[in-house]
């Protein structure tokens, strides 16, 4: 029983690493590895045999693919709901509105990739829905994932962007005010997860996958602003912030 | 087969430019430096330093390069700040961005070559044009250029191939904006993590065939003149 | 001083390298050939870098007539010197044609100043024919007529030959020869020519500066450097002496009589000499064309038979053929004569040092 | 100041691996083509095809590169099938797999400096030690080899350096596995993305210094024999 | 045909090049040393190259003795060919000492072949003392020093020599040669050597191989080409001419009659002299050493008064001094005999061609 290596979309960069930890408290002979980054990308390196035993996709469309060409041992699984929001170190996200982005003292806006990485897909979704997505086309900057594109923002190279919720939440930008894009002008972000064929036989793989759907788990995902399956998201944010909320 | 798109057009126009400025510059700023490193009076341990820090991009991951490049180049670093206090834009995500980036990273490539053909020339050439009253500039471009050709053909392929193989360092920096910063690789990359192999096959064969035929040309011309030997 | 320097070319310059020092501090003149002299690895081709200006040992000097090349901070680049420099092993510039190597320094020398031109110099040189060739597809010797070629025809105001014909066939070194001798005449350029051959030291040189181990050890007229017996030049042609007297009137064999009467020569008057009677003459004589005899042979057809007394025996220096002994002798007024015989013929005459004996002189020639 | 993690070590050790595998091997690979192309015999259209090809990875962007290596590689490919039918491992996120990918990724920048410091040579020195009794392999070792220093120097170091800064490639076919396929570049964009940029500083300073000690040194030596020419 | 191959070394080979082409079949003793003698560009050192199979023209056949160097497919590689070479432009290794550099051929001969040694070598080339230094320290004439060492320690089958005493001075030639002359006598090796030097052809070579545009023209022993007054051997000393002639017994006075009674030479005897009697024999006489009288000069010290008619009037071949006119006489026995006189003397004599005359021969050599 070889060690775990979880491909994990990079929104979970903060949460996920907060429950590894719990869970190799919990388990400390397991030994359990994690790689993040677009859920595009991690796809197609797993349909090329990539070793990872667990998938975190940020869009559940992608573990369905994957288990749908049979590189999936387990049914996909809704394991939480991502949201975004508009996020800036520079101004007060909080008092914006996506039609704001138009104004010329917004030089760059910074998405995720929309061709793989599903938070830059719903990104896109919601500022079509608003009708600024064709105006906005010569200011947008595509990060390769959402974390690369949140920390484009922080780096300063673009004003303002839209970032996973979870990311805000993380304490380093979670400084800083947020607005959370209202989930009716995209499609829902369901993050699903599988175990791949590689790690069918693969027990810490099958454990920790029973231990992302306990408490502990479920309770740093909350924290984190996900949205547990048949939840919805507190009116005033995830749990313990002080951030504001619309 | 091939038809394109748009974007695909777009990313080849960047793409080309950058690494055709890219290497241009690229010679301009590489000649004097690679001839100081091979011919300088200056003593051996500056000269030492300096080869080492001209070589340094060389060992320096894209990313980590492109990480500090953004930090610099980005409106709360240095020179970003300076061009926007001056009201101008900061370079980060731009096509002047990637160019410096791109001239960063390649200096050592074209650098080295230069000063190996340099180095081998030796001193006589020199000696030779100066006997017959040709002055430090004049020499350059009459014997010292035409002799170290090979070395500027190494030079200039291997800058302009280094910038169009450039990805981590555009991935930090450059953030995929079409027709000014997204680039080949870039786009490329996107097709396949789209998992849209289909564009990222056509993409890649046809940059593989263009490829393939501008390097047999620049060989074959080169070939012409190869065995031209003091 | 420096009146005198005006005219020269004044080098002054010391150089250290492992094994050898260069030290010379002379002046010369700026007219007509120098012929640099020496053995392999004297410095011939150090003191000339220096001159052009490719070395430059700290503190040296160097003054061409006037103009300071090298002095203190002062330094005259290379290619501010209008140098015509001809390099030892002729490197031509790969990348260029015979024509674009012989035009690259010609195309660079203002017009005014051209006083050679391609067609004369090529033809001359007789490299016409390959103008259009590759640097690279020529024979040593043809390389080193287009290096000469291409330093001549910047008109250069001084000109630096290192061993230039060195390659050239006997036949080629004679076509140009004369035409550099006639070059340094009429264009009046000042040469420093290296060589090791006597006889393009005797047909192109006005004045001979010879070299040994980094110094050099004497600057002389080309009259002088001949007449000394011990002359490198003549290390060549085998032993010579040179004998010194006064010349009197020719007799009616149309011989005149030179030296005093216990070394009395009777020499033929040479078609063209134009020495007067009752003057010093000096006489040059090949150790090669004495031979020597016990007692004075008579009836002989040589007319010169000198007594003399052997001094020494040596081994003559290599020479094809038997072994050869060099007897050096010493006339009855005191003057040496060097004869040079077959071992048979010295142990024949059981000849040794202290022998009285008759040279007999076979040849003579003027020094004038 | 530069405490590491064990992640970084395993990065950092992977990384001179990696490089250090790759230099060597290509120095075998490069040198017999390049040697070759400088003075093969053979035709100069079959010579500037053969120069042609080894330079494509040089224009590839290495994410193309990296996509055909997977798909190449993976267990669906022809290689990595034939291997996985052997009872073998397929070679996608295997350290032999980013080994192969950089040889063939950093291939031109070792066989370019080779062949301009081969053809810089000319005939003579061969010439010479032939005559002197010394056969092929005699001579290559004992002249070609020595008098070509600068050249294999500059081939080594860029060869090194380059797959140093391999980033494109891996991240598409090395997964980022610690121990194994996590290279420095990775995990220096991958602290960046986790917004632990002291991590990330204090890895690229460490690499910093480190790189340029080891140039320094390099070219110290190197400069020790500089001197040395035909 | 095999058989006139077997002791030689044997050439055919044609090769073409823009403006020159060579041609060249022939069979060359593998005894001695061979000179090689030609004008710059005439294709020496091409010939030396496909001898030593640096250079292989399609259909090119290259026997040394019974082996096959190159015939057909059969091609022997340069390294297994055991041939001793230096090139014209004298390179080294530069990445190796001196002493590298001697030693890089001698370490790999099979000890047992080892004939020379590197003590030997370098003393007698006078280079002990540069054995550490660096290549690229050498002055040229060092360096072409080292070239020929490092060639001779290989103690080859086959020395091939381009110029290799081309940039040494008199004094080191003379040291060297007689080395390189006992080296051929002494351990047989079959020496190659291409030289412009008349003198060194002389103290070297066994044979002479005369080299125009790409042909041999001639092969042949040193002795004839000696004898041939157009020898261009003779070039370099101005003209030369060759008597046949009988010889008779000595006189009272040592001198031997040579020729016939209308052109009778009285030769004095020289020392080692061993001629017979009776024989056929050549006398060589230099043109400067033949001048003209219009009346026989009677009590003159000049043995030689020979009767000629002038046949034509030339101007002499570069010379240095006052132009000088070259006279062509015929004996009355209708052998030519050529003088070299001052353009003075032969205004004031009136010499036209057809006038009468008489050579006062001052000097004669025997070619034996
Ligand atoms: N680059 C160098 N480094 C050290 N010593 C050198 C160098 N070049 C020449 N020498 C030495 O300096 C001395 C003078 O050399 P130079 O070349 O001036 O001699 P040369 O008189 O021209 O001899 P040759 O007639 O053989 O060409 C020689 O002893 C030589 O060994
Ligand atoms: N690489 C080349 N390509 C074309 N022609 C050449 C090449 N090398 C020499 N030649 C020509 O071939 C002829 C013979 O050259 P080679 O070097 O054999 O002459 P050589 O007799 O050695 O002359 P030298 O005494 O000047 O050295 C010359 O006319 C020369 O111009
Ligand atoms: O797959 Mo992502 O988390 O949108 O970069
Ligand atoms: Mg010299
Ligand atoms: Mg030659």
């Amino acid at each position: 029983n070889g060690p775990l290596t979880i491909a994990a979309a990079s929104d979970l960069r903060f949460a996920l690493d907060e429950i590894l930890d719990a869970y190799r408290e919990a388990h400390p002979d397991d030994t359990v590895r994690v790689t993040y980054g677009s859920s595009g990308r991690m796809t197609t390196q797993i349909m090329n045999g990539a070793p990872y035993d667990v998938f975190f996709s940020a869009d559940i469309a992608y573990p369905q693919k994957l288990r749908a060409e049979g590189h999936a041992v387990t049914e996909p699984e809704v394991y939480a709901i991502g949201r975004i929001v508009l996020w800036s170190n520079r101004m007060d996200a909080s008092e914006m509105t996506l039609e704001d982005l138009l104004r010329d003292d917004i030089r760059r806006v910074a998405i995720a990739s929309p061709t793989h990485a599903p938070y830059g897909v719903r990104a896109m979704e919601a500022l079509k829905s608003v009708g600024v997505w064709d105006d906005l086309q010569s200011k947008i900057v595509n990060g390769d994932n959402i974390a690369q594109t949140a920390r484009m923002i922080q780096a300063g190279g673009a004003e303002i962007g839209i970032i996973a919720l979870s990311l805000a939440e993380f304490p380093d930008l979670a400084e800083h005010n947020y607005h959370l894009i209202d989930d009716a002008l995209h499609e829902p972000l369901t993050q699903g997860f599988i175990i791949t064929r590689r790690g069918e036989h693969n027990d810490t793989a099958h454990r920790f996958s029973e231990y992302m759907n306990g408490d502990t788990a479920r309770d740093i995902m909350r924290r984190y602003g996900f949205v547990m399956p048949g939840e919805t998201l507190p009116e005033d944010g995830p749990a313990d912030t002080a951030a504001a909320a619309p | 087969m091939f038809e394109l798109s748009p974007t695909d057009w777009m990313a080849i126009e960047v793409t080309l430019k950058l690494a055709l400025y890219t290497t241009l510059i690229l010679l301009v700023i590489a000649t004097p430096i690679a001839w100081w490193l091979a011919n300088g009076r200056a003593p051996g341990g500056l000269r030492t330093t300096v080869q080492a820090l001209v070589a340094l991009p060389l060992v320096l991951p894209p990313t980590v390069l492109g990480f500090y490049l953004l930090v610099l180049l980005g409106p709360a670093g240095p020179v970003g700040s300076t061009l926007e206090n001056m009201g101008l834009n900061h370079l980060a995500f731009t096509f002047q961005g990637i160019l410096i980036a791109s001239v960063i990273y390649s200096l050592p490539f074209a650098v080295q070559p230069l000063q190996q053909a340099f180095a081998n020339l030796g001193r006589r050439p020199t000696e030779i044009a100066g006997s017959l009253g040709a002055g430090r500039m004049d020499r350059f471009f009459t014997v010292i250029l035409p002799m170290s050709r090979g070395g500027f053909i190494v030079a200039a392929t291997l800058a302009f191939a280094h910038t169009l193989g450039e990805f981590g360092v555009i991935l930090m920096l450059g953030g995929a904006i079409p027709g000014e910063t997204q680039v080949l690789s870039i786009l490329i990359y996107d097709h396949a993590e789209a998992m849209d192999f289909a564009s990222a096959h056509r993409l890649s064969l046809g940059l593989l065939i263009f490829a393939f035929v501008v390097l047999f040309v620049v060989y074959a011309i080169n070939r012409r003149f190869d065995t031209v030997r003091l | 001083m420096s009146q005198s320097v005006s005219n020269g070319l004044r080098i002054q310059a010391r150089l250290e390298r492992s094994g050898f020092a260069l030290d010379v501090d002379t002046t010369i003149p700026l007219e007509g050939v120098t012929a640099l002299f020496g053995r392999s690895g004297c410095g011939k081709t150090t003191l000339l870098r220096i001159i052009a200006g490719l070395e430059h040992p700290p503190g040296a000097e160097v003054h061409f007539g006037d103009t300071a090349w090298q002095s203190g901070k002062t330094f005259v680049p290379l290619h501010r010197r209008r140098v015509g420099l001809v390099f030892q092993e002729s490197t031509l510039l790969p990348h260029l044609s015979v024509r674009g190597n012989l035009l690259y320094g010609y195309k660079r020398t203002p017009e005014s100043m051209r006083r050679l031109h391609l067609d004369e110099v090529a033809d001359l040189l007789g490299i016409t024919e390959l103008l259009e060739r590759r640097a690279d597809q020529l024979s040593g010797g043809q390389r080193q007529r287009v290096a000469l070629g291409r330093a001549l025809l910047i008109s250069p105001d001084l000109l630096l030959l290192d061993e230039p014909l060195n390659a050239l066939d006997t036949q080629t070194k004679r076509e140009i020869m004369p035409f550099l001798a006639r070059l340094s005449d009429r264009t009046g350029i000042p040469t420093l020519l290296v060589t090791h051959a006597p006889e393009e030291v005797e047909r192109l040189a006005h004045r001979v500066a010879f070299m040994h181990d980094g110094q050099l050890e004497r600057l002389e007229p080309l009259r002088d450097a001949l007449a000394r017996a011990d002359s490198p030049l003549f290390r060549e042609e085998g032993a010579v002496s040179v004998l010194q007297g006064e010349l009197g009137p020719p007799d009616e064999h149309d011989l005149r009589p030179f030296g005093p009467p216990e070394a009395r020569y009777r020499v033929p008057t040479t078609p063209g000499s134009t020495k007067g009677a009752g003057h010093q003459a000096r006489l040059r004589i090949d150790a090669r064309d004495v031979s020597i005899a016990l007692s004075p042979p008579e009836d002989i057809s040589i007319l010169n038979i000198i007594p003399v007394t052997i001094e020494a025996l040596d081994e003559a220096p290599g020479h094809h053929g038997p072994a050869r002994i060099l007897a050096t002798c010493r006339q009855d007024d005191g003057q040496p004569l060097m004869a040079e015989l077959t071992q048979l013929s010295t142990k024949r005459l059981a000849l040794q040092p202290g022998t009285r004996a008759h040279a007999l002189v076979k040849s003579v020639a003027f020094l004038d």
